[in-house]
């Protein structure tokens, strides 16, 4: 029985670890500025965490061999209840391992939060409702417009879904989509909003995600470094169309967006 | 100076009485309002063994209806994407709630802390009968939430307002949440009564000689998991009274303005990160809650057929008081993307990661258990390996989602879903099932067919790996959880052959269950008789008789000489000294 | 003492001394209230979530409500007093002077519980609802208001009842359920008290249940450990009273 | 056998005057509340001592804590105030984020 745990143990081992080493599913392309932060980090993790479960379940497997009970062939067990020192090193070890992984993140984690957006970003407001996002640019005076709650009309579609209040001049000019187009390899400034139920805003391959709060309007930046159309997925339960709840961005060059948010400014004159 | 003076209300001075009766012979005080915890925690057994099969049924339905989303099945019919979200609700909070909550510590706790300690029963006898009836209604009123109109809610287990504060936010959020929370705030009731019990008869009630460092591991487990819910469960069900209220009085504790399909709402000025604030300070120690017996149950096992003392058992104490006391400080290790304050996330991430010292002991001090030993592989002591083997994979995936940084891309994916339910789910159902392997002689005096049970260990040992292991596959390639169906995100069109595998998988695992269930029944009825002492343990419940008399000791109270895991002590007549035994040198 | 003595004797020597080196029923009193004391705790940080992140609070109470709840105050301290003297004379044994306190405790209590729900009655006649109040635009304000006095109000009920049946046991019975009736009967019936009343005959069935399972004389152990119960619901008071009335004192 | 209130240690008098200062920090808090000496954050802080302390009075003596055992006397009060510092510290910061971040 020890030698099919032997068996049974390291089997788990080296399967999960040659998915983990051959990665045919992994973190998707990275596409913003912060993106190789965090990979780096999590690469870091990863084989630090892998080197631990390695010799942790490969020991487990080896011991439940070695130390079967061989009846009365077997050297007589070893009567001891610990080793003090041994223990003062594996929790000082751990403890340097854990507390220094999370003193690297917690850089990574600063930039990404505390630092507010460059003057210079594109300012884009985001607000989730069940089950669509919608993205409102601010259009030339840069001033968002106001939005009212007893505006909102969902049926509508995008200006209405949001609550916007036409009657407000710098609303005028305010741009609402249904997919997100932003410039590359300059900075985007999100406002996140929700007008029902918490949404989470989730682009796998920029790295980023938070979730939208109803009566919060969260401050978030990425810098998008690639052209491309990615996905963006809902990560906040939601409701019955949580799965559903599906956009797109749109990386384009500061030429093409500069067109295309002329071209939405002349639809709506 | 023994200052209890008029412990007479409780176990103390009916102690006597007890020791002139026999207990109460009548059926109904007997088995069904009884006042022993032996009784009170076999009921709890059975409650949780009942909801556990509910739980995983609805589990079974919803891997059904992510791999063949239009099949139709007997009864159940075709599920919705709103049904696959209330079985997702339900069987979270059924398997949290009614089963890691209630099986190790309820049953086994209630069965075996009173005899590990050298007690004739619990402290306060009647309040653990309540204890347990109170935890039944909750489980009945949780059950009525699939039968109302509109069946049961689709908020999740975590109940995050304002989809759970609001009744037109999706079907299910009526009647359904309604009961759903009811139930949780009777649960919390239950809980606490139990909490305190298990804490007062810990101190109260040890037998001469049963000092703190010689109690068993398991019972410093149920201590610590008790004193967890007796600070956790208050908590909880404030939260719950206000969600109650938010939905059904207008009040706006966790609710903004919001407008739900097109139609303003009358809250204003609550803030959804309040419940999840109030939730998590509850629901983070609830974890430990479902861990910490399992954990007891192991370190108890590996030393008792490894033949050996365990491996630094004050080590062992302080990792669990350590990882108790930490535990209440990393709640909001769950709201790192939830829009808290990033300064906030700072602290709670150094604490989180800290609690992973504390686990890495326990880690390392099974291995130390089991080295140089000799290991007799009974089923319990497999299952207690595996216990080990699920911890380390499920306790390495913690400091990925410990860092902030790294929660960016993983938070609320199926690495998540991997990481709990290796580490919270599946360890603890195998100190589950480690503890029932272990104490049924002694609970039911008979025996379990060795033969069924390691095949229900390798069946469900490699199952469980092969339906959790790929979820971390999952989660790092941005598959987010509560998805009912894949068909709408275009990159989670390649992550199907995994999820049919995971299918698959979880068809094998619970058909292993089956062996389970049959050998439990089957060797309950015509099992050989077991011995006192069948596994040649140390602890006080093996010097009493199978199954132990109505107070425990036939009217004795054990004094107690040594420590709880002297195996293959030097010069001894056989290799282990009970703990009521003459006292060992080497003892501590 | 005649309990007490025959426990002492019975356990001695068997196990190990207590922990908290006290009886196990104020351990586990001691455990409930550490337990609502986290209950109470939470519903307190909500409230004071609700006030800093809504700077618009309200502050309609004025020199009527403020003295009420001052003379409520008072009523209950006064009740932790002679709550401390019917613990004194149970231990000295003195069993008359045991009820005359516990009575004087209860009559504390209950004129707290009275007071209470006349300022409910007009705050509800004022149209203050837990979803909306005639003073600000804040429905948080109604709504911790309700729920933080409601749960204290039921915690002094409950307290009532229990002094009750320790100091008159099975003769308390009746007294509860006149109470009942002449409240239900007296109370109009668009009242939240017409059927709040209903927690006395919840009350009454309960102690009813207790009292014929298990018929004992309430010793002085029963009364100190009611007595923590009842100096927690004061101590409760302590932080209810600042918080929801003096920050919202009208000047 | 012990006598429960040599071991409590108080007398009459000492209740009285327990009684006597609990209402008379009654009476101080009253007074601040309606003079308005101090700001509302300030107010509430002074207020919020002044309740800890009438907390303490009536755990120390009213409940007799002051004569229970050390261990049982603090391990009780750790565990319920490390609770509450630990809800205080995290729960106001993000009702203070609301402030600033809040959907006007």
């Amino acid at each position: 029985m020890g030698l099919a745990l032997l068996a049974v143990i390291w089997l788990i081992t080296f399967v999960s670890t040659y998915f983990f080493i051959w990665h045919p599913w992994w973190l998707p392309a990275g596409v913003s500025a912060s993106a190789a932060a965090i990979d780096h980090q999590f690469v870091t993790t990863y084989i630090l965490m892998g080197i631990v479960f390695v010799l942790a379940q490969c020991s487990l497997g080896l011991f439940a061999w070695q130390y079967r009970d061989r009846g009365s062939s077997a050297p007589p067990v070893d009567y001891s209840h610990g080793n003090t020192t041994m223990e003062i090193v594996w929790t000082v070890l751990t403890g340097v391992l854990f507390v220094g992984l999370n003193l690297m993140g917690s850089k990574i984690w600063a930039a990404e939060r505390f630092e507010p957006a460059q003057a210079s970003a594109v300012p884009v407001e985001v607000t989730g409702m069940q089950f669509a996002w919608y993205f409102r640019y601010p259009g030339p005076d840069g001033k968002f417009g106001i939005t009212n709650p007893k505006l909102m009309d969902p049926s509508a579609g995008s200006e209405a879904a949001i609550g916007l209040d036409t009657s407000d001049p710098a609303a005028k000019d305010d741009v609402v989509t249904g997919t997100m187009f932003l410039p590359v390899n300059r900075q985007v400034d999100f406002t996140l909003r929700a007008v029902d139920v918490i949404h989470s805003f989730f682009i796998p391959n920029m790295r980023f995600k938070q979730d939208a709060v109803p009566g919060l309007a969260i401050h978030m930046h990425v810098t998008p470094t690639q052209i491309g159309d990615y996905e963006i997925a809902c990560a906040e339960l939601c409701g019955l169309g949580h799965y559903k709840m599906h956009g797109m961005v749109k990386v384009v060059s500061q030429e093409d967006f500069d067109k295309w948010i002329a071209a939405r400014e002349a639809e709506k004159q | 100076m023994d200052r209890r003076a008029g412990g007479g209300e409780t176990i103390m001075a009916t102690s006597e009485v007890v020791h002139a009766h026999a207990g109460p012979q009548g059926f109904i005080r007997k088995y069904i309002f009884s006042l022993d915890h032996k009784v009170i925690g076999i009921q709890y057994f059975f409650l949780a063994l009942t909801a556990v099969w509910v739980g995983m049924f609805l589990s079974l339905l919803m891997r059904i209806h992510l791999i063949w989303p239009q099949v139709n099945l007997p009864i159940v019919g075709h599920i919705q994407p709103e049904t696959y979200l209330s079985l997702l609700t339900m069987h979270g909070t059924i398997m949290v709630f009614f089963v890691l909550t209630t099986a190790p510590q309820g049953g086994f706790g209630n069965y075996f802390l009173p005899i590990q300690i050298g007690a004739p029963d619990m402290a306060f006898p009647v309040l653990n009968m309540l204890s347990f009836w109170t935890t039944f209604v909750a489980f009945v009123v949780m059950l009525a939430a699939f039968f109302v109109t509109g069946g049961a809610p689709l908020h999740g287990w975590t109940g995050y307002p304002p989809l759970s504060a609001v009744q037109s936010t999706g079907p299910g959020e009526g009647l359904g949440a309604d009961l759903w929370i009811t139930s949780i705030a009777i649960f919390c009731a239950a809980s606490l009564m139990g909490a305190l019990n298990f804490i007062t008869t810990t101190l109260d009630l040890r037998a001469k000689g049963m000092t703190l460092m010689r109690m068993p591991l398991t019972v410093w487990s149920w201590f610590i998991t008790a004193i967890l819910g007796l600070l956790a469960f208050g908590v909880l069900l404030s939260a719950g009274i206000l969600l109650l209220m938010d939905r059904n009085l207008g009040t706006s504790f966790f609710v903004p303005v919001i407008v739900v399909n097109g139609q303003l709402m009358g809250h204003k000025g609550g803030s959804p990160l309040l419940w999840q604030h109030l939730f998590w300070f509850f629901g983070h120690p609830e974890v430990y809650i479902a861990i910490l017996p399992g954990m007891g149950v192991t370190s108890q096992i590996l030393s008792t057929f490894a033949r050996k003392p365990i491996f630094g058992y004050r080590a062992m104490v302080y990792a669990m008081l350590g990882i108790g006391f930490l535990g209440f400080m990393v709640w909001g290790h769950h709201m790192f993307m939830s829009g808290m304050s990033p300064y906030s996330a700072f602290a709670f991430s150094l604490l989180t990661m800290a609690i992973g010292v504390p686990s890495a002991i326990k880690t390392f001090n099974w291995l130390g258990t089991l080295y140089k030993g000799r290991i007799r592989f009974y089923t319990p002591m497999l299952f207690a390996v595996g216990f080990v083997s699920l911890f380390v994979s499920g306790g390495l995936s913690g400091p990925f989602l410990a860092q902030p940084t790294l929660d960016i891309p993983l938070h609320d994916t199926y690495f998540v879903v991997g990481h709990f339910h290796l580490i919270m789910g599946v360890a603890a159902i195998f100190g589950i099932f480690a503890a029932t392997y272990y104490w049924f002689p002694k609970m039911f005096g008979r025996m379990m067919n060795e033969g069924l049970g390691k095949a229900h260990f390798w069946l469900t040992f490699i199952g469980t790996y092969a339906i959790f292991m790929p979820m971390h596959y999952l989660g790092m390639a941005g598959h987010p959880r509560r998805y009912s169906q894949l068909t709408e995100v275009a990159y989670l069109h390649n992550l199907i052959p995994l999820q049919t595998f995971m299918t698959y998988a979880a068809f094998i695992t619970i058909g292993a269950q089956f062996i389970f269930v049959i050998n439990l029944f089957w060797s309950m009825l015509k099992g050989p008789k077991a011995a006192d002492n069948p596994w040649d343990a140390t602890t006080v419940e093996w010097t009493t008789a199978t199954p132990p008399p109505h107070d425990n000791f036939g009217g004795q109270t054990p004094v107690i000489h040594n420590g709880p895991y002297e195996y293959g002590v030097p010069g001894a007549a056989r290799d282990f000294v009970m703990q009521t035994d003459p006292a060992v040198g080497a003892a501590h | 003492m005649a309990t007490v003595q025959h426990a002492v004797h019975d356990t001695h020597g068997a196990f190990e001394p207590s922990l908290f080196g006290t009886y196990s029923k104020k351990v586990g009193m001691w455990l409930f209230l550490a337990s609502d004391s986290l209950t109470f705790g939470a519903l307190l940080f909500a409230y004071s979530y609700g006030r800093i992140s809504n700077p618009a609070w309200p502050t309609p109470f004025g020199k009527e409500s403020i003295a009420n709840a001052t003379i409520m105050t008072a009523c209950l301290l006064s009740s932790s007093l002679t709550m401390v003297l019917a613990v004194m004379a149970a231990n000295r044994g003195d069993k008359p002077w045991v009820r005359n306190w516990l009575l004087a405790t209860m009559f504390f209590g209950a004129a707290f519980t009275v007071l209470h729900a006349q300022e409910w009655t007009r705050l509800i006649a004022d149209k203050m609802t837990p979803s909306g109040n005639p003073w600000s635009a804040v429905p948080l304000f109604g709504g911790t208001f309700f729920t933080l006095t409601g749960m204290h109000m039921l915690h002094v009920t409950i307290g009532v009842i229990y002094l009750g049946v320790i100091a008159l046991r099975k003769k308390f019975l009746p007294v509860l359920l006149v109470l009942w009736a002449l409240g239900f009967f007296l109370t109009p019936a668009d009242s939240v008290f017409h059927y709040g009343i209903h927690v006395l005959l919840v009350g009454a069935v309960i102690s009813a249940i207790v009292l014929f399972l298990k018929p004992k004389d309430y010793d002085a152990n029963d009364v100190e450990v009611s007595g923590l119960y009842w100096h927690f619901v004061d101590l409760v008071w302590m932080f209810i009273f600042p918080l929801v009335y003096l920050m919202s004192t009208k000047v | 056998m012990h006598d429960v209130s040599a071991v409590h240690g108080e007398s009459k008098g000492t209740y009285l005057w327990v009684w006597g200062a609990l209402l008379l920090l009654t009476a101080v808090e009253v007074v601040l509340a309606y003079k308005q000496v101090l700001q509302p954050v300030r107010m509430l802080e002074v207020l919020l001592v002044l309740s800890v302390v009438k907390a303490g009075l009536i755990t120390m003596y009213f409940m007799h804590l002051k004569s229970e055992i050390p261990r049982m006397r603090w391990l009780l009060t750790i565990s319920v105030t490390g609770c509450f510092a630990l809800m205080w510290i995290f729960f106001f910061r993000d009702a203070d984020r609301i402030l600033t971040l809040g959907v006007k």
